[in-house]
This record gives structure tokens, sequence and C-alpha cells, in this order.
């Protein structure tokens, strides 16, 4: 199963966590584009190979400049503040200066994530429907 | 700015000037602009979702949206009436999103959105009247697809509307139209004037103030601009003809020059009261119309 | 004579078109359907001219792109490539742009804007197609199927169009009390009458005619016919006749183009193309020809 | 999106409207600003953004068109497929018959030319203009302007509705303009 | 009819908004939260995003609690504030490819590469009302959770990408392919549509519409108004990656997970010339909308007939009438007082009744 | 034989000035020079064989001569006919015609345009069919090239049209009947009436008397002495040997061994 990014993590984590995360982010990054909510075309290509917009998805996106790195987000979801800690944790973590504690609790928050969506994969792979060859067939 | 600064500015409720984004602005904007330098030519743009629902203005909203300045004095009416109840909603939205003040004074106006009414005081060349329009396509009536009727106008041809016209002229001596009269704007593209009663069509006829015309459903905007001629379909035999008030005045004011609202009283009589409601006020209150 | 309409090279393809197409469709190839690109060439590398009161024939069976060809010249259809020149007409000189300064020739009405084009043809043509519900609206009073093409040329008196329109439907031989009435209540030769009338509303030279008896009864077809000579000669008028059925070519035309597959394979006099067919596809149409 | 930027925007924008509306008839952009640039930057930020394309026709200086890409996000593309072309003066020098002039079946597709010229006049011009906006006619003037852009405009106006619509700012943050259903007569021809 | 023409119209407004909002707040009982609306009525909100166009869960079960369960009005309530924001970029283009599957099947074939995942749907139900529910709801869904979550894994699992069924077609060359354009996919959201619309128009136009209107539509073309006779070759519900560019550095990343749900229909072969192939249509939407994407799919191969004989195959007819906002919003507007059209039109009668009697 | 084909396409005008030197030398006097004309029809759908219909057939006329044309059946006089004509186009050869208006041209290869103008203004042919034109009666189907042609009017065309009619015995009350219903004698007569009365200036008959009687013969013999006096020059296919003789000035034959 394909690891999750940060930004899927932070957009799918409990609140909790985000409020925590906050308390990590260094009060004087800069925010050349403050935390905003906004949308993200979403384009697709379907089976024939056309690809068109399925439709907009909300977003939150923040820019953030700190120790001459440019940190960015984009966070599926209506809460700026997540992708303000995305593009937190991508600038510090540019800089080299990201938190061991911080690391800690979002590796935490990805196994969570990957374990729920093994749940989901196992609950589908339930509903598989078997077929077995007939013998001669 | 600095991460405390948002964080403190978070709880602050967030609002942009006049609601829609600056994307949407120019966007109408633009249209605008195309629209007044082709009068009466409908110019397609990307009609944003409004808080008020498709075919309740939302075409009009978007422009005045796209032109409102604080220091406006806005009026808003709907069928003649500034107390309708669209027009109380829309005029709440603009307070809220662009703060400006509200009047039932047309010539206090500097913007007038209307729906299915021009004002019967005239507008000046400082006034900009916004019109809501829920079918721009003056060709609907002959023709339903689209394709077909930018065709129409783009080769000018006419001739199936006027038809109709004729049509209904041999078949019943009048033309059915009644309100949305089909006007020709300066001497080119046939137009809907949006759902104002033929009364008003002679209005738009080298007026001093500029129109707007808002379709937000229909994605149009269209515009006739100051001093510009604006013919309705007539025969040279069948000329146009406004609705007929002969020998009927308004019950409140006694205006006997202004479009009449028919109303039903319990005993089962009729009665008339002037439709521009701001108007009849203002008569009543002893002003006199040059 | 003098020529009144001249086309050279009207080609109309269907589909994008490639490297393939010219050698695998026209009339050598028995198709006008390229295998590869699967473009349709309704109508390839036609040239032709109409001189003044001359009934010029179109023939070849369904698919020949005749009736395409006369879609283009009305303007109904744009065309791929070519061009087309009207001589300098009276009816034409108010229409801004037409005719170059000293030019007999108007400029390549292809290439022009279809306002003009919609101009044009409101001013120098008639057209009657195959199928009446093509040329007239049904549910429209025949009286205002006449009156549609004035109003297109800007007649603005309900009278006199009304009076335009019983002239012409009096000569059409439609009774003036059905005058109101919608086409949909008419038979095939009214139909086609009231068609008739409305292609010659706007006193147009040329008059454009699409299988116009095609699918009517014998007598009724005579009529329609007999109705077409007989204004032919007293309005003067210039026709392309495009028809499957050679005795109809044979009645109208003093010249006749015969197309295949989208091509002319064959042009001359009627009678030389009647008696003397040249090319194997004429030879064998007239040799299919019931007598 | 900074609150009084907007403001400003909306003013400017019934100002341009104000204009269109009334071809010929000059007036400030802005109470605020009264220069070229500063005009032409207001009025970029008003109309301009990341849906269209921007083009010069003549030598705009590069830093001012660079100005006005960035402040507002539009994109630099070819004369022919701009939705606005800036020109400086004295005029395009042939280039307006690579700019677009619509289609007939939607004529808005043409592009909005805008001039930068040295002074607009109300009154002075040799020409006179008439047409939708103008009662009776207007003789505006507009310093700085190759007298002989007239002539390519009028030919590029002459087969209405398609066409371009200009607008013109001067050296003292006045706009003016011209929409394509102006006729203009007279002249030096 | 002189219901507007007094005063006193504002207060009236605005007791009627309350009124509304009143009764929608019920009675007695427990006020309704979001997240009860968003996990417990959530082929609601997916259908409230779909037809808002615009994937915002949170959101949508605000404004499904907001409009007292009207989709139509929900969807409105999202793209309306849709409105007010900025849109900041466009994705990547998202294959389904990668689609993290909750249910995937074929009627096509009756075993498919990757297999038959039935997955959460109603469709194998009894449809008895359960009037009695035999286990105390927490209880049922501990249980639940236990019978599909636990125990030890299936085999085989779940692959992380399934093949499409069309690609089987495809390789067999059976399949008719479209001239997809090279050009930018149209944006209705920011352009006005024009006619004939591209491919890509009339996809992202359906992607928003409203489900009953495309089922209607589908209906009368799969009842024998047309020729399509469509077999659904696959039905794919599942969490596609919204990959996003950092403008900064120019690399790709994932923002967050899309739940969609993508027909492939199969039609019979038709045009005349070249070889027989099938041709395909396509549906897809935000959420899980299975009735809709079928939809889509049937309409996406009518609307490619190349002479269009009814409704369901007349691109006009059904992209200006599908979509919900704009139908029930001018539906509405026939509530709006429109006594000046009217007297306008009691004028034009009387007088032609004035030319009638004359005549007679 | 020459195969040299025609390009009946064309719409260059071919036509030979009056003052081109060989035309003019070689047919001086004569209205109708005809040199070395073949024609061969070629049937593609018999596997495009080719069947000679006439060969290198010469001869003269001069203005106000009447030519007959004898041969055995099958030599090709109606060809010879057809092609001057050009309801057959010459495979080889030339037919130079001096115009009234347009000085010398060769039949062959001038314009389809000039043709017809020929034809509306100078050459006639009679067949020996009628073409009948549904809905037109006997008289106006008559009066309609008199009007037509010479610019008369109506009333005129038709009293002209009536008197030729009278003389080639044609009753009264058939004279607005259509003449689809005739008899093939009455039809025939009516078809000459038509051909003749706009009196061209040269006129090709191919077989006009084939289906009459003998008092019928006599009045069309009488019809055409008379336009003789009037100037017309003739040509034409008789299948009565003895008719030929007696009503023709020369007769050329054509088919023969040289």
């Amino acid at each position: 199963m394909r690891e999750p990014s940060l930004c899927e993590v932070l957009s799918e984590c409990d609140e909790t966590l985000i409020v925590r995360l906050l308390e990590f982010v260094p009060e004087d990054m800069d925010l050349p584009r403050a935390p905003r909510d906004g949308v993200i075309l979403m384009t697709c290509r379907e089976g024939l190979n056309e690809t068109f917009h399925l439709g907009e998805v909300l977003v939150s996106e923040t820019l953030v400049r700190w120790r001459g790195v440019e940190g960015y987000a984009v966070v599926v979801g209506d809460d700026p503040r997540r992708s303000l800690v995305a593009a937190a944790i991508d600038a510090m973590r540019q800089a080299q200066a990201s938190p061991p504690d911080l690391e800690t609790l979002l590796s935490a928050a990805a196994d969570a994530l990957l374990a729920r969506r093994t749940e989901d994969a196992r609950a589908a792979a339930s509903t598989r429907v078997e077929f077995d060859l007939l013998p001669g067939a | 700015m600095r991460v405390r600064e948002w964080m403190d500015r978070e709880a602050a409720p967030r609002s942009t000037f006049a609601f829609l984004d600056d994307g949407a602005k120019k966007d109408v904007r633009r249209a605008l602009l195309k629209a007044v330098a082709i009068p009466g030519y409908q110019v397609p743009y990307g009609s944003r979702e409004m808080p008020l629902a498709r075919g309740w203005g939302t075409g009009g909203i978007q422009i005045t949206l796209s032109l409102l300045k604080p220091d406006d004095i806005v009026k808003v009416i709907d069928q003649g009436c500034d107390g309708s109840v669209n027009a109380v909603n829309i005029k709440k939205f603009y307070e809220r999103t662009a703060g400006v003040e509200i009047t039932t004074d047309t010539a206090l106006a500097t913007l007038v959105q209307t729906r299915h009414r021009i004002p019967e005081e005239p507008l000046t060349d400082r006034q900009i009247l916004v019109l809501q329009v829920p079918y721009p396509e003056a060709l609907r009536e002959v023709e339903p697809s689209e394709a077909q009727t930018r065709r129409m106008h783009a080769e000018a041809d006419y001739a199936r509307m006027w038809l109709h016209l004729y049509e209904d002229i041999v078949r019943f001596g009048e033309i059915r139209i009644s309100y949305r009269y089909p006007c020709t704007v300066n001497g080119r593209h046939v137009m809907d004037p949006s759902p104002i009663p033929r009364w008003d069509v002679p209005k738009l006829h080298m007026a001093d103030a500029l129109f707007l015309f808002g379709a937000g459903r229909e994605r149009r905007i269209y515009a006739i601009p100051p001093h510009t001629r604006v013919e309705p379909l007539e025969f040279e035999d069948h000329r146009f003809r406004v609705e007929d008030f002969s020998g009927k005045s308004c019950a409140r004011c006694g205006a006997t020059d202004t479009f009449l609202d028919e109303i039903l009283m319990p005993d089962g009589s009729q009665t008339h009261y002037c439709s521009d409601s701001g108007h009849c006020d203002k008569r009543r209150a002893g002003w006199k119309p040059c | 004579m003098e020529a009144l309409l001249r086309a050279h090279g009207i080609t109309r393809r269907y589909g994008p078109g490639c490297a393939l197409c010219l050698d695998s469709t026209g009339a050598d190839a028995g198709t006008n359907r390229c295998p590869t690109c699967g473009s349709v060439w309704a109508c390839r590398d036609v040239s032709l001219e109409l001189r003044a009161e001359e009934a010029l024939g179109i023939v070849g069976e369904s698919g020949s792109g005749k009736s395409t060809l006369v879609k283009l010249l009305h303007f109904d259809d744009p065309a791929t490539s070519g061009y087309l020149e009207l001589a300098r007409l009276r009816q034409l000189e108010g229409i801004g742009g037409i005719y170059a300064d000293g030019c007999d020739w108007s400029r390549d009405l292809f290439s022009m804007d279809r306002y003009r084009q919609r101009r044009v043809r409101d001013a120098s043509m008639g057209i009657v197609y195959q199928h009446p519900h093509l040329g007239l609206r049904m549910g429209v009073s025949s009286g205002g199927n006449v009156a549609e093409r004035l109003l297109s040329a800007g007649w603005r008196s309900i009278g006199a169009m009304r009076q335009r329109a019983s002239h012409l439907l009096e000569r059409t031989e439609i009774p003036l009390s059905r005058m109101d009435e919608p086409p949909r209540n008419f038979s095939g030769g009214m139909q086609q009458r009231v068609q008739i009338a409305k292609a010659l509303s706007g006193d147009p030279p040329i008059l454009l005619l699409d299988e116009v008896s095609t699918g009517l009864d014998l007598s009724v077809q005579a009529r329609v016919l007999d109705m077409i000579r007989t204004l032919r000669e007293e309005l003067r008028l210039s026709m392309v006749v495009v028809s499957h059925d050679l005795g109809v070519i044979h009645l109208l035309c003093q010249r006749t183009m015969v197309m295949k597959n989208g091509q002319v394979v064959e042009s001359g006099l009627t009678d030389q193309i009647l008696q003397d067919p040249q090319h194997g596809y004429t030879q064998l149409l007239v040799a299919s020809q019931l007598q | 999106m900074n609150r009084n930027l907007t403001i400003e925007e909306h003013g400017a924008f019934r100002r341009i409207l104000d204009a269109i509306a009334h071809p010929g008839r000059i007036q400030k952009l802005s109470d605020k600003i009264s220069d070229l640039d500063g005009a032409a930057l207001l009025f970029s930020r008003t109309l301009l953004d990341p849906e269209t394309g921007f083009a010069v026709a003549s030598s705009v200086r590069s830093d001012l068109a660079s100005q006005i890409v960035r402040t507002s996000g539009c994109r630099l593309v070819d004369l022919e497929k701009a939705d606005f072309v800036f020109v400086a003066k004295p005029g395009t020098d042939g280039a307006l018959d690579r700019i677009r002039r619509g289609t007939p079946d939607w004529p808005d597709t043409s592009a909005t030319v805008v001039y930068l010229v040295e002074a607009l006049h109300e009154e002075g011009g040799d020409r006179s203009w008439s047409g939708p906006g103008i009662p009776g006619a207007r003789f505006p003037k507009a310093e700085g302007l190759d007298p002989r852009e007239w002539d390519l405009l009028s030919e590029a106006n002459s087969t209405y509705p398609l066409g371009v619509d200009c607008f013109f700012l001067d050296e003292h943050g006045q706009i003016m303009a011209m929409p394509r259903s102006t006729r203009m007569d007279g002249g030096t021809r | 009819m002189s219901y507007v023409a007094v005063q006193g119209g504002r207060e009236a407004i605005e007791r009627a908004c309350e009124a509304y909002e009143h009764r929608r707040s019920g009675r007695t009982s427990a006020p309704l939260e979001l997240d009860q609306i968003r996990e417990q009525l959530h082929l609601a909100v997916d259908r409230v995003m779909g037809e808002g166009g615009l994937y915002a869960p949170e959101h949508a079960s605000l404004a499904f609690r907001q409009a007292a369960g009207d989709t139509f009005e929900a969807a409105f309530l999202l793209r309306a504030h849709r409105a007010t924001l900025p849109r900041i970029a466009q994705s990547e283009v998202c294959s389904t490819g990668p689609m993290r599957v909750i249910r995937r099947i074929s009627s096509a074939f009756k075993e498919v590469p990757g297999g038959q995942i039935l997955g959460p749907t109603s469709d194998y139900t009894l449809r008895l009302l359960e009037l009695d529910p035999l286990e105390d709801p927490v209880e049922r869904r501990n249980h639940l959770r236990e019978r599909l979550f636990s125990g030890k894994e299936p085999e085989g699992g779940i692959p992380d990408e399934f093949p499409r069924v069309v690609e089987l077609l495809r390789r067999e060359g059976l399949v008719q392919e479209v001239t997809s354009s090279s050009e930018e996919p149209f944006d209705i959201t920011r352009r006005s549509m024009l006619y004939p619309a591209p491919r890509s128009a009339r996809l992202q136009s359906m992607a928003r519409a409203e489900t009953g209107a495309l089922l209607f539509l589908a209906y009368s073309s799969m009842r024998g108004y047309g020729d399509i006779h469509p077999t659904l070759a696959e039905l794919r519900v599942g969490y596609v990656p919204l990959t996003v560019t950092n403008p900064v550095t120019g690399r790709t990343f994932v923002a967050g997970e899309v739940l969609v749900t993508e027909a492939e229909v199969v039609s019979r072969f038709s045009e005349p010339g070249g070889e027989p192939r099938f041709h395909l249509g396509c549906g897809m939407c935000f959420g899980q909308n299975e009735l809709k994407a079928i939809s889509m799919g049937v309409l996406d191969r009518c609307l490619r007939s190349p002479s269009p004989s009814c409704p369901a195959e007349d691109q006009e007819f059904v992209l200006y009438h599908a979509d919900g906002i704009e139908s029930m919003g001018f539906a509405n507007h026939w509530k709006l007082p429109h006594y000046v059209d009217f007297l306008s039109d009691l004028d034009r009668l009387r007088k032609a009744r004035e030319v009638a009697h004359a005549r007679a | 034989m020459t195969t040299a084909p025609t390009t009946q396409t064309s719409v260059q005008p071919t036509a030979v000035p009056a003052s081109n030197s060989v035309a003019e030398t070689s047919s001086r006097g004569s209205m109708l020079t005809i040199r070395n004309l073949s024609k061969t029809f070629r049937l593609h759908m018999l596997g495009g064989v080719e069947l000679p219909a006439i060969s290198e057939v010469s001869f003269e006329v001069l203005p106000g001569e009447f030519v007959g044309l004898s041969g055995p059946s099958g030599a090709g006089k109606s060809t010879v006919l057809k092609c001057i004509h050009r309801t057959y186009l010459a495979t080889s050869g030339e037919i130079l015609y001096r115009s009234a208006h347009r000085g010398t041209v060769d039949l062959v290869s001038v314009a389809e345009g000039e043709i017809l103008e020929f034809r509306r203004t100078e050459i006639g042919f009679v067949s020996q069919f009628l073409r009948v034109i549904p809905r037109v009666g006997a008289q106006d189907l008559v009066a309609e090239p008199i009007r037509l042609r010479l610019g008369v009017d109506l009333e005129t065309a038709r009293l002209r049209a009536a008197s030729l009619l009278d003389r080639l015995g044609i009753p009264r009350k058939l004279f607005s009947a259509y003449p689809a219903t005739f008899s093939g004698g009455e039809q025939q007569r009516v078809n000459i009436a038509r051909a003749v009365a706009w009196e061209p200036r040269l006129l090709l008959l191919d077989e006009p008397t084939a289906s009459l009687d003998k008092r019928s013969v006599d009045a069309v013999v009488e019809l055409f002495a008379q336009l003789r006096e009037n100037g017309a020059t003739m040509v034409g296919v008789f299948h009565d040997p003895e008719l030929l003789e007696r009503i023709t000035d020369r007769v050329v034959r054509i088919g023969a061994e040289p």
C-alpha cells in the first residue's frame, strides 16, 4: 500500500493532533502566502484518455518562509491550520530543524492512517466474489 | 505576515469586499466592457453561484457586486417595488457585504438594480441601471438551440423573429409578445430587454443612463450604452404599442402617466396603483415630475 | 448570354482528410469515403458556370454530391475549398464589400462572412428543396413562408408583403383562400408550389432546384415542372436543376453536368449527354432510364 | 486580498466602464493617481488576471510590462492571442492587423487595446466621433498618438461587430475609450 | 395579487427565514451533529458534493443539515460558498489507476483480473423496512466491525492497482477510440459553454449535474429512445489521490484523497463503415454515487451520436437541462411576483379579443 | 481513324474568326463545309467496344441550298446531322459554319454557349419524334419558339402557330389538346411546325416525313419550299428516295465507297 504523504496525514488526522502540532510551529516564520481556504480544480483522465475537470476540491494552502527556505502545503479539507502545520513542517524539515518529538507524533499518525486503510482493504477483500473454474472447463 | 499575527487574526471573521472573489469580478468586468462595446450582443462569462438561487437575479447581482463602491447609494426594486421579497433580500446582501447605503429614491441612487421594471423617473448619465435577466436570448422564442441562435446573430438573420410577429398579426390581429419585447439595438443586434413591460421599452432608446443586463443562469451579460438606438421590432403598418392605461389612474397618487398595477379588492372590484412604488410615494409627498 | 455565376474547384470534405484521400475516393475509386481516415468527400473540385437565363442540370445517383453542391452554392454548408463569384448584379450593389471597384465579378463569396453571404443569398438566389420541410416552415402560414424571405431582405410593411405573397401564390396556383393556412395542411404538390413561391419572393435572378419533383405523383410532377418552365421564361431566371431523373433534366436544361462520388465525370449540352454520353457512368445512367 | 486595494479597483472599474459607455469623455482613472505608469498598473490590476493574455504592441517600457504581469498575474502571450494589448506612443505601427478582432459567432473574443499617450483632450481632434454613448458628436484628441493610427483603427473596425475596443491612458492619469461601435468621420486622409 | 405592494415586506421576510430555521431545528429531538451526517448519511453527503461540484465532506454535511435534507438546496449552498473561494491551482491529471478501491464490479465478464469486489452496497440487501431492529445499534456496529475487519486477512488481499476492464477489450482492438483533443480541457466554471461542446466540457458538466436529471435522460435512452444498448464494463468506487504541484520546487505531492465513483459503459457497435467496434461511455463523479456514474456513462456515449435522434443524444438538451442548481433556481423563481409581466399579458389578451370580436 | 478526343468541357470559345485564311479560302461561298468528319461510339458497358458510325465524311452546302443525304441504312446519315447540331460529339474532322453574326466557326469545337446561341437564333432541327412537354397544348407548343425567339407577343405567336397548324392539316379542335394524345402523324406534323415556326437560317431535317400520309407530305414539302424562298438553307435525310430526289437540290451519298 502507498505510503501516505505528509499532507494526507495532516488532512486525515484528528483535530487534537493539529492543536498539538501547532505548538511546534515557530512564531517567527514568515507567511508570504498566509493560510487560506481555496479550491483545487481536480483534473482527471477517464477510460478513453480524455482529460476533464471532475470538479473542485476544498483545500487550504500555505506558503511559509523560514531560515532561508520555503515550505509549501496544500491539504484537502477546510482547516487552514492543517496547511499551516504542513507547510511549517516542510520548511523545518528542509532546514533540518524538525524536532524529534514532532516527527514521532507524525509517524504515529501516519501509522494510524495506514492501519485504517489496511482495514479498508481487508473489508473490501472480504467482499470479493471467488469464482472456481468448473472442472474440465 | 508572521505566524503569530495570523493566529491572532484567525479569530476575527473573514470577509471579502462585495462577496465575489477577485477572479470572478474581473471576469464580469471584462464581459461588461465587451458588452458596452457591442451594444445588445450577449457576452458569455463564467457565471458564479450566488447565495441566491439561479433565476432570482444572480446575473444582476454579479454585475452589481463587480461595480459597487462603498460610497454607492443603491436602489433595488422588483416589479417596480422596493419592498418586494427578492429586492429586500438582495439589498440585505449588499448592505452586509459592501456596506453601501440603500435608498428608495431613484434620483438619489447611483446604481439601481431591478427586476422587470425601469423606474418611471428618467435616469441621468451618472446612473447605472442593472437589470436581472432570466432569458437573455430574444430569439429563444423561435429557436431553442443555442448553436442556431448564435449563428442567427452572427448573420444578423432575424427573419424568423420578424416572421413570428407577422404570423401573430395575421392570426390574431395583434402581436402576442407582452413583456420581453424584442428590440434592435444600434441597428444591428436583436436583444431581449429582460421581462420589462412594453411600457418601459421606449425608456431604453437614446437614454442618458447606462443599462447593464445580467443573466446568471444562462451566463450572459449584455448592455445598452447611453445615447444608443433601441428600436422595438415593428412594422410600418403595425406599430409597436405600450400597455393601454387610458382612463385609469393611480388610486394613491393620482398619476395617469405611469405603469399601473391592477389590484383586486376584497369586494371583487378593481383598482390601480403605480407599479413604481418609490415614484408613487414621492408624488404623494408632493414631488412633481418636470 | 452573359455568365452570371461561376465557381471553381468547389470541394466539401467531412472529416479530417489524409494523404491517401485523393487516391482512394472519387468517381474512379467508386466511393466518396476514404477507407483510411473515414473522411467523406461529398464534392470534389467541381467547377461550373451558369449563364443568364440558362438552366444547368446536375445529374447523378444519390451520394454523387449533386445536392451537396447546391447547398454549397446556397451557403447552406461551408465549402472546404474553392471559390464562387457572381457577376455584377443590381440586386447586390447595396451590400458593401461585394465588388471591388471596376470589377465585373464579385469577390470570392465563399470567403465572405456569413452575414454577407446571407444577404447575397437573399438578394440573388431562391432554392427549392426536394423535401418541403427543408424549405418551408410547416407550422407557419403559406403567406408567412413567402414573407420570410422578404422580411429577411428588409421588408417591413405587412400590407406590401401580403400583396407580394398573394401575387406569388396565385402564380403558383395556390388558392388565395388558403394563404393563411400552414403548408402542413397541404398536399405534397401544393407544398412544393408554396416552396417555389417562397423561393421567388425576393425576385432572385437565380433559382436552385434540388430534386423538386422527386416523390410527387406523375400528374403533380408535370404540373410543377410546367410551372417552373413558365416561370423561368417569364421571370428570365437562371436555374441550377439537380435531379436524378434525366427526363426532368431533358425538359428543363440546356446544359448538364454528370456527377459521381463527388466528382464531375462529364458535362455538355443536355441532348448530347443523353444521346452521345461519353463517360461510362453516363452511358449506364442513360441506358437505365425508363423510356 | 487587501480590502483597500479591492475597493480601489472597484472605483477604477467604475471609471473605466464610464469611459467606454461615453466614448471620448475624459476623466481621471483614480483621484489618487496622476501619472501614466500608476494608471496603467491600476487599470491592469482591475481587469487582468491569470485567465487573461497580455501583450505589448510597441515600445512599452519593459519594466512597466513586467510590473503589469507581476501585479495582475496575467499571462504574457503573442500579440495574436492577446486579450489586452498595451501600446506606447506613437502607435501600433501596423501591428494592429495582427490583433484579434473576434469572430462572427463570438465578436467579444476580440482584443482590448490600451494606448499609453501624452495627453488627452475632449476637444480639438480633427475627427468627429459618433455612435452609441455619444450625444451628437465629440472631437477628442490624443496627444502623442500618430494620426495615422486613427485610420488603422477605422479600418480595423469597419466590419462591425468585429473589431477592437480601445482605451487611452495619459500622463496625467486620465482615461478615455473608443469602442468598436464608435464611428469616426473626417480626418487627414 | 398585491402582496408585494404593501410596506412591511422586510419584517415578514425576516420572520419567514426564522420560521424556516425553527422548523428545521425540530421540536424535541437532539440537535443533529455534523459527524453523524457525514458518517451515517454519507450517500446524501456524496450526492451533495457531486452536484455542488465541490468536494468538501464537512461543508456538504453542514449544507445538508442547513437545507433540512433537501439535496438541491444543499448542493446550491455548497456552490454558492465556492463562489467566495479563490482557485489555488489545477491538480495534476489524476488517474483512477491508483484508486484505493472499496468496490469494483463488472457486468461484462464473470471473472476479471483483480476480481469482483462487491464492497459496501445496498444492491444485495432485502428491501425490508427494519421496523424492529434485533440488536442495539451500537452493538450491531461493533458486531459488523468484528466481522469485516478482524480475523484472518482474505487470500490475495487487494491489489494496489486494478487493471481496467476496457483495457482488456482495447488490447483486442474492440473499442472505438475517441480522438481526444490535445488542448487543455474546457472549464465550464470559467467559460460559457460552446456548442458543439468539446467532450471535456460535457464530462465536466455531467459530473456536477443533478443525479435524477441524468438518470431520467439515460433511462430514456436505455428504454428505447436511442440506440445505445449499454453493458456495464466496470464500476468502481474508491479513493483517488489528489496530486498537486509545489510551485516553489516544482515537485508533485499528494494533498489528500478524494472519493470517486467511475463507470465504464460499453455500447453496441453502430456506425457503418470501417471495422465494427464497441463504443465506450465514461461516467465519473465525486463520492459514491453509482446511479449517477452509470447514467453519465450512458449519456457520454449518447452525446457522441453522429446523428442525434432523441433528447438524450442532443447536447444542448442534455447539458442545458441537467444542472440541478440551475433548474431548481429557475423553477423556484416562478414563486417570485410576476404581476407586471402578467398585466402586460392581460393587455395583449384584451387587445387580441377586441380584434377577434371586430373580425367576428 | 483519328480518335482525338474532343474536349467538351472547355469553356474557351474556339470560334474560328471570319478572317481566318484557311476557313476563308476553303469554304468561300459555302454555308456549311464538312471536312473529314468521323464519329465513333465507344461503349463502356460493353468493355469499351468501338462502333464507327461515319468515317471521313466531307461535303459542302451553299447558302440557300437544300442538300439531301442518302446512303444505305446504318450509313450514318442521321449521325452527320446530329454532329452538325452537336447532339453528337464528332470524333474528328471539321464542320465549318458561316454564321450570321459571328463569322465562320467550327461547330465541332465551338463553345457550348455558342452552340446554344446558334440553336436559339439560327439552326433548327426536326427530329423523327416529337418531344412532348407536359401540360402544353399543340398551339402553344408551336407558339412558344415563335414568341421566345422572335420576340413577338403571345397573341401574334398563337395566330402564327394556328395558321401553320392549319396548313399542316391539324384539326382546330386539337389545337388546345396535349400532343401526347395525338396519332403518330399528327405528332410529327406538330413537331415540324414547332421546328420551322421561327424560320431558322439553317434547318436540319432528320426523316421528318417518316410517318406522314401522302397529303401531309405534300403540305410539308410545300412548307419547306416556302422556307427556302425565304432564304433558309437545309440539310435533310428522308427515308423515301423518291421524295429525296424531288425536293432537294443535290444529294450527297454517305457511307458509300469513295
